[in-house]
């Protein structure tokens, strides 16, 4: 058995999936000798070269257009957008194309494109450096969304991006990429996980706490405390957002009447109120309270640490929301 | 100079021409009949750049084509009736009736989609030379894009690309003197779009764009180029010489320039050298306009007696 | 009293504010000669010159970004962009510089920009020129969404934008364009409507039917419909998306204790989703039925006509949605 | 030659130069002890570039700044400790605390604000051309952007409006040349930025960047020019002699390049020049040493001592 952090457990997936597939490419800003901003293609050139590890200039609407192109024409491109805030350039080539191809142009459009991204605030970078922005791709059909809130998960989900055939917005949070975990398997044997399943970390019947990437991590915490005071909740992490795990949440809501979600972004428009919709949809009459949406402000990610803590919800937060939700 | 490619073969190129110049004269027909809807732009007076470059390439290339793009697709070997069926809104469409004018696309041909946002071909192709030089793939990828679409920014993201990475891509602007209302020196400054090929080390091309052989050969020698020094580009002057789109009255062009462009129409100057070469007869020519005309009528019986798509199905073809 | 289309409106509103106010500029594709791609601008060109009507070349991202430095700089720019699927070309300086200015730089930083922009499907224009990607924007806080129904509330909201001093997005919907009104006053007497005001159209207690832009125009239709049945709702137009008048929804939820709402865009994550947690969140109590949010699908958006006539929420989906709720 | 300019002027900026390299020094040293967090991009080896360029502009300019925004920022007079009090994430800071090392303005001193998104300060010196050209009011702006940055699209397209419109804009690239870890001859097909200039038809001038008396004199040139003419596209080569941000090992450069480049460090170039002019004696060199020691150890001190910022209150600065 061995710890993996989460960085390192995305550059041996991708290592390793290299090797299994040479149509994987990976392509990127510093990606190449400097190994990505985060370190997660460290190493990588050495090893596949620079035909299959391209260090891209600063263009990424261009990038992810022809990576599209490259897709669509038998490679399986993975890019790198060093922070999520930058996909702003991008989107056109990922909305316009990518994630209308294969409803468009049928099967003959196989789009499989990965973009990995890094996002999440926490670490002072800045209103345009800690954007979360997973909304706007929740809201356009046809790119599948994943999460990950764990090194085991980040390699499971990363390994179906790879070998599907369809577009994947990869979310990797700035704060995960430092967390280590124990792994069961060698990375390459860890199997592939599938979209729309669910994880339930912890079982319990007072309330159900939604959460994925980094949230996952603050309601660990929160479960901690909580479990002290004998709150016991069902803790569902969603791994992927598209498509997403609705069943799962509501047959947790049916036991627990209660829901708080815990989601990184800006309140309005955001994924939560997605979620908690279609539970109300689902699960109407087995709600005793109201859902619970802990989202961050509708205001920019400010810098200051006293600020960006306030901004983000915390499981002291996720401790709150459950007390209140369920009256204790 | 009579180039090396066999009677026939001109004979072909010049049957594609006037099949794509009927076939937009129907579609814009069709429009005003109401008997179609959305939009379309036709390529009408753009024929001869679409078929002189589709005669040069060979079938492992790719084309990406612009929201004028049944002209391209046509001359790429696209179904004529499959296109209509597709303006029709037709489940024989080549997108099912999904996506309509400026969204079609046929693989098994390398034409890999006309685009309704201007410029977004770019990197398409850029990715898609990128690929070709990766799997060591044989083939090129010419990216067709207005004169509008060079202000994109996605102009020089992937022109400084393709560059850098030498990739087999000819990008072909057609020149049409207008993006829609708007003429080039309003949206090129310097005045030349060619000229900015220097900026990023490689060569650029104008070439008479009315003009079938220029363009046929230029393209030839510029996928020669492609193949072995990376990107190219070539600029292909000519005039549309309908509207932008249905609907448009061209009030921003004057009668005289159209009249002059009309006269340099690439159909019946490349007609002209057919005959004068003694390449085309009078027979020839009708049995030619006969067997166009018997297309596009064909096109257009196969469309109208198409099946609706089916009705809504949510999922079908978006992952889930 | 005069009679307007919906263009019309636009037009004439912009002409009365440019004369009003010297530091209003138009920038956009073809809004010179042409007068836009759907007449909006015609004539303003021949009234105000080249300098205040500037026709650029097709450059979303920096025609954006110059009207945002422009804005920061003592102008009021207006800028067209031709349909609404192009702003996925100029997310970024709106995200990261229009909308964050006056958060970050204070007061300083005024950004006065108003994008003008055609959204919707209903004309067979395709997937790439008829979408409505309103919930983008909804997710970035220092936008205002402005999605008016009628020529007088185009009026309205558009001066309303044009005297602020905050960025605005101002949907026009294609399928509007062409409709008229009967005004009872000249456009330059015509106030200026507040944003965050919702109206209410129709009064009624059965059921709430919550709508903008297009939609409300088939809301219309349904409620011809309805009323024939004996069925009255209260219909309400909610003018502005950002700020969400959430009050007058919970109030006539409060009465009616039924909702639905007609959002035309793709269902997931789109605005329908934060109008529905908001209200479950101050309503919930209220409700004897699950709120039903009609919208479309999750694909995109078909070209061929019966396909996008099934694709677009219809006055008979609301029909049946508000037989459906109310148990008729 | 001399320039025209006093002596007092020249020490003048002789203490911009070394303010700006101590006052990055300190941020490099206050992240490594922890006490600032967050990110920060050092200017240290581009001091002239940011000191000769204000001195060559006026009040009534305007500048648009990048993520390596202090140097520009201290050169058009921005005050340390209020951009050090930004570094602590305090009320007293530019931004209140809010927006850190990237996201710093100053309207009075029409310093239009550093910028974190690579290339994005290109179309907002655009559109402040615009404006200055729409309201007849005298000014330039002064765009900084990084060899990096050019191979966006924004530089294309920002180019080309200005072009277009004549506007009073002058981009000035910092050629470092490197954006991050990638050197230039990775993102600069045909090897020259400024040789792109000619596709928009305007002019493009390479200066030594390390050397204040070039850039001054050529930033003073350029606003003549784009006053006049248009836009002008200014290059000037220098060197980051840190690490791109704090914890950057540099592990993508030779030694030896680095050593040659300190060997052109602009500082103790200019303070040579000045010690061989007889504008720098040694008393007035230990007196500026001592300013500039006091201004660094006051910014911190009232960095430090600044109170945070008030926790959040969700609406303030958000429109409603
Ligand atoms: C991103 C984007 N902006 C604007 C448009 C609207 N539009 C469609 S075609 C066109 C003009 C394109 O001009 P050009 O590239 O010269 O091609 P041409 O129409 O002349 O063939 C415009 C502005 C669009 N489809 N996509
Ligand atoms: C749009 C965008 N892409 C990437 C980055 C990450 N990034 C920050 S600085 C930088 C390098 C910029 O290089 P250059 O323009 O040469 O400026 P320099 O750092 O050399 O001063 C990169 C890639 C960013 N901030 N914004
Ligand atoms: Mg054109
Ligand atoms: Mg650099």
């Amino acid at each position: 058995m061995t710890t993996r952090s989460f960085t390192e457990a995305i550059r041996e997936t991708l290592e390793a999936e290299m090797r299994r597939d040479r149509r994987i490419i990976l392509m990127g800003e510093d990606i190449g000798a400097y190994g990505g901003a985060f370190g997660a293609t460290r190493g990588l050139l050495d090893r596949f070269g620079p035909e299959r590890v391209i260090n891209t200039p600063i263009s990424e609407l261009s990038v992810v257009g022809a990576a599209t192109g490259a897709a669509m024409t038998g490679l399986r491109p993975v890019v790198e957008i060093m922070f999520m805030d930058f996909l702003t350039l991008a989107m056109d080539p990922l909305v316009n194309l990518a994630a209308k191809a294969r409803y468009l142009f049928g099967d003959q459009a196989r789009c499989p494109l990965v973009i990995r991204t890094a996002c999440g605030a926490g670490r002072g970078y800045g209103a345009t450096h800690s954007q979360t922005l997973t909304a706007w791709l929740l809201h356009v059909p046809g790119i599948r969304i994943a999460a990950p809130s764990t090194p085991t998960d980040a390699i499971g989900l990363l390994k179906t991006a790879l070998r599907g055939n369809d577009p994947v917005l990869f979310l990797e949070h700035k704060l995960l990429y430092g967390t280590r975990e124990e792994l069961t398997l060698p990375v390459a044997k860890i199997r592939p996980c599938p979209y729309g399943k669910a994880r339930v970390v912890t079982a319990g019947n007072d309330c159900t706490l939604v959460a994925w990437s980094w949230m996952l991590q603050e309601a660990l915490r929160a479960h901690a405390i909580l479990s002290q005071q004998g709150i016991r909740i069902d803790m569902i992490d969603l791994r992927t957002l598209a498509p997403m795990d609705v069943a799962t949440m509501v047959e947790s809501v049916r036991r627990t009447g209660r829901l708080v979600i815990a989601d990184e972004a800006c309140r309005s428009g955001s994924v939560s109120a997605e979620i908690a919709a279609r539970i109300f949809e689902q699960a109407h009459d087995y709600l005793d309270a109201p859902i619970c949406r802990l989202t961050a402000p509708d205001t920019p990610i400010p810098a200051a640490s006293n600020l960006e803590a306030g901004w983000m919800p915390s499981a002291a937060d996720m401790v709150r929301a459950v007390h209140t939700i369920t009256g204790r | 100079m009579k180039p090396p490619r066999s009677r026939r073969h001109w004979l072909g190129a010049y049957q594609q021409m006037l099949l794509i110049r009927r076939f937009e004269e129907a579609v814009e027909t069709l429009f005003r009949q109401g008997r179609i809807r959305g939009t379309a732009h036709p390529a009408i007076g753009q024929e001869a750049i679409a078929v002189g470059t589709c005669m040069a390439l060979a079938s492992c290339d790719y084309i990406t084509s612009t929201h004028r793009g049944h002209g391209h697709f046509i001359a790429r070997g696209g179904d004529p009736a499959r296109i209509m069926a597709e303006l029709f809104g037709k489940a024989t469409g080549y997108s099912g009736g999904r996506g309509g004018s400026q969204i079609m696309a046929d693989w098994s041909l390398g034409f890999l989609g006309s685009n309704g946002i201007t410029g977004a071909g770019l990197p398409v192709a850029t990715g898609t030379g990128l690929s070709l030089k990766v799997r060591k793939a044989n083939g090129v990828a010419v990216c067709f894009f207005g004169d509008g679409a060079a202000s994109q920014g996605m102009f020089h993201e992937s022109l400084n690309l393709a560059a850098l990475w030498r990739l087999p891509v000819i990008y072909l602007c057609e020149n049409n003197q207008y993006a829609m209302s708007t003429p080039v020196n309003a949206t090129i400054a310097g005045g030349s779009i060619v000229a900015r090929a220097t900026g990023y080390g490689i060569p650029g091309v104008t070439v008479d764009g009315n003009d079938l052989i220029a363009v046929y050969e230029a393209v030839q020698k510029a996928r020669q180029h492609v193949l072995k020094q990376g990107p190219i580009l070539l600029e292909c002057l000519t005039y549309r010489l309908s509207g932008h789109s249905r609907g448009d009255s061209c009030n921003y062009r004057s009668p005289g320039e159209t009249e002059k462009w009309k006269a340099r129409d690439p159909l019946p100057r490349f007609k002209a050298w057919l005959v004068k070469q003694g390449i085309l007869t009078g027979p020839e020519a009708r049995r030619i306009q006969s067997t166009v005309r018997t297309i596009i009528r064909d096109a257009v019986r196969f469309a109208r007696s198409s099946p609706d798509p089916q009705p809504f199905r949510q999922s079908e073809g978006i992952p889930t």
